[in-house]
């Protein structure tokens, strides 16, 4: 391959996006663009020839390495088996106000968030991660939450104890005395 | 030498740049045996604690505690040190034992952030794959929850909190005894007066309920009278006259 | 190339970070370990001509296809990608005691830099050079750090071993050593 063909390779495999003949030309000030369509034709010929899991596109904006059709699907099936689901920041402080605090209510919730917490706390009981544990004294005798034992199983903890303590956070924080914990 | 005046002139400037110079106290020692040229373990303490002294004062470095408290302990050590001790005293604990240990062990650590450095310089000269496809759209994964986000998270949720605490109801009893007191004082001495003579400048919250309701009070058992003249106008109080016997 | 190969290659090529050879064997669930690794050989050695802008290399406990080296400049040059931000000499010396104590407490690096790391640790954690790995024993139980696959991917090192033995360095102190100066 020669040498040109072998850095716009690079600089095509290291770009988030296509580059067009342009932009390629100015990695080498001394090529002209006749020098680098032909290095994108040898790169192309080089990766066309059925031997490569990839190949050289040419798409509206310019030049673009893409895997070929036919390892999208085992692709994507392995991202799924390796891309774990996470959970947004919004249902991470619910379920860490939960975890924390619990039994809790959801205006409770709602207070120290600042927002309306219902529609997150309903999905974190879809998901098995907080159920309804008690209910609270008070006007109405509202619904309290807890963590689930399915909680403790997906963070690798045997029991509640062995959540980290507040005070060990790496922000000055005032933790709750226990008796303001009700 | 005084620190700079003016926070935007050339020492200020230069100050950042000297700060950055140095990670820490071990560092700026480090630098001054280096460029003395002595030998770490047999520390020549007091040339060295003089010399720490001038620069954090120079550097404006002594406001920083984790260099004064290395200066403290270097002045320290230097005092030890003169100290007399019988000859052959086996007993003897060099002074400057725990602080060359320590400084050993930091310069190992330097020795490492060269390398470490050097290794991350040589990776940076070549690129990743840029593009990254969309991923996959659907079929659930397994929830996985970082223990590391949930404690983020709970800090931030903590951050949000002014106080911990929620509703911590105070029990702070309304004084509307000695607010009658007070109206009763101010009846007896005058004809007519306003809401502020009663609750004064500085009133508390409870102040001005205790006094709301002792006016309340008094007004219904005829004691005065309450006026305002328009919504939001200064409250006006007069002693009813004549007085209605009881 | 065989067809294990050229999916392997594709997969690569997808992914922005190192793969591991058993994130690799999801790609092909028929496919064993042994037949993963000769793929990776052969895609190694297929790059490793010198005839290719790209090379794959083992790093991070994976693989990855990189830019080679000579072709730096240029594609910084022409901004096709960016560089890394290099890490401030404070931040190098907190790795530098994680990577060889971990398990550590951030107690223990403040002892040994001789200033508190605290803000620096959270910046490490955000991004993704070290995390809590586990918790000490003692008063409060605290939370100790070690270092991530990332920090030997921007590093460039495979695993921890690639790291210099400490009797290696010039000022020889092995780590916990409060005895060696009597």
């Amino acid at each position: 391959m020669n040498p040109l063909a072998k850095l716009v390779e690079a600089a095509l495999f290291a770009s988030a996006r296509p580059l067009t003949v342009d932009e390629l030309l100015t990695l080498d000030p001394s090529a002209g663009a006749t020098a680098v369509r032909a290095a994108l034709a040898e790169l192309r010929d080089a990766f066309a020839t059925g031997d490569h899991g990839v190949e050289l596109i040419e798409i509206a904006q310019g030049w673009q390495f893409l895997t070929r059709r036919e390892y999208a699907e085992a692709i994507d099936r392995a991202q799924f088996a390796l891309r774990p689901r996470r959970l947004s920041p919004a249902a991470l402080e619910t379920l860490a106000i939960i975890a924390y605090r619990q039994p809790v209510g959801r205006i409770e919730v709602d207070e120290i968030r600042g927002v309306d917490s219902g529609a997150v706390i309903e999905k974190l009981s879809e998901r098995g991660l907080v159920e309804i544990v008690t209910r609270g004294e008070g006007l109405g005798r509202p619904l309290l939450y807890g963590t689930t034992p399915q909680f403790l199983e997906i963070l690798g903890l045997k029991d509640l104890d062995e959540l980290p303590r507040l005070e060990e956070l790496s922000v000055a924080l005032r933790p709750p005395a226990p008796a303001e914990l009700e | 030498m005084s620190a700079p005046t003016n926070p935007v002139t050339q020492d200020s400037a230069g100050f950042v740049v000297e700060l950055e110079q140095f990670s820490g106290p071990l560092d700026l020692l480090l630098h001054l045996i280096h460029e003395d040229e002595v030998d770490i373990t047999d520390l020549p303490i007091a040339k060295i604690a003089d010399q720490f002294l001038a620069v954090i004062s120079e550097l404006g470095l002594n406001q920083a505690a984790d260099y004064l408290e290395m200066a403290a302990r270097l002045l320290r050590i230097k005092a030890q040190m003169l100290l007399p001790r019988r000859l052959g005293d086996d007993e003897w604990e060099d002074p400057r034992a725990e602080l060359v240990r320590r400084l050993l062990e930091y310069q190992q650590i330097r020795e490492l952030v060269e390398w470490l450095g050097a290794a991350a310089a040589r990776r940076a000269e070549q690129f990743g794959r840029g593009f990254s496809p969309e991923p996959p759209a659907a079929p659930p994964a397994p929830l996985v929850i970082d223990l590391n986000d949930l404690l983020a998270a709970a800090e931030r949720v903590i951050a949000l909190i002014p106080e911990p605490v929620l509703h911590r109801v105070v029990p702070r009893p309304l004084d509307v005894e000695g607010a009658t007191a007070r109206i009763q004082a101010l009846l007896a001495a005058r004809d007519t007066f306003g809401w502020g003579d009663v609750v004064g400048a500085r009133s508390t919250i409870v102040d001005v309920l205790s006094t709301f309701i002792a006016l309340l009070e008094l007004a219904k058992r005829g004691a005065l009278h309450v006026h305002q003249e328009g919504p939001f106008a200064p409250i006006q109080i007069r002693r009813e006259s004549p007085r209605e016997a009881r």
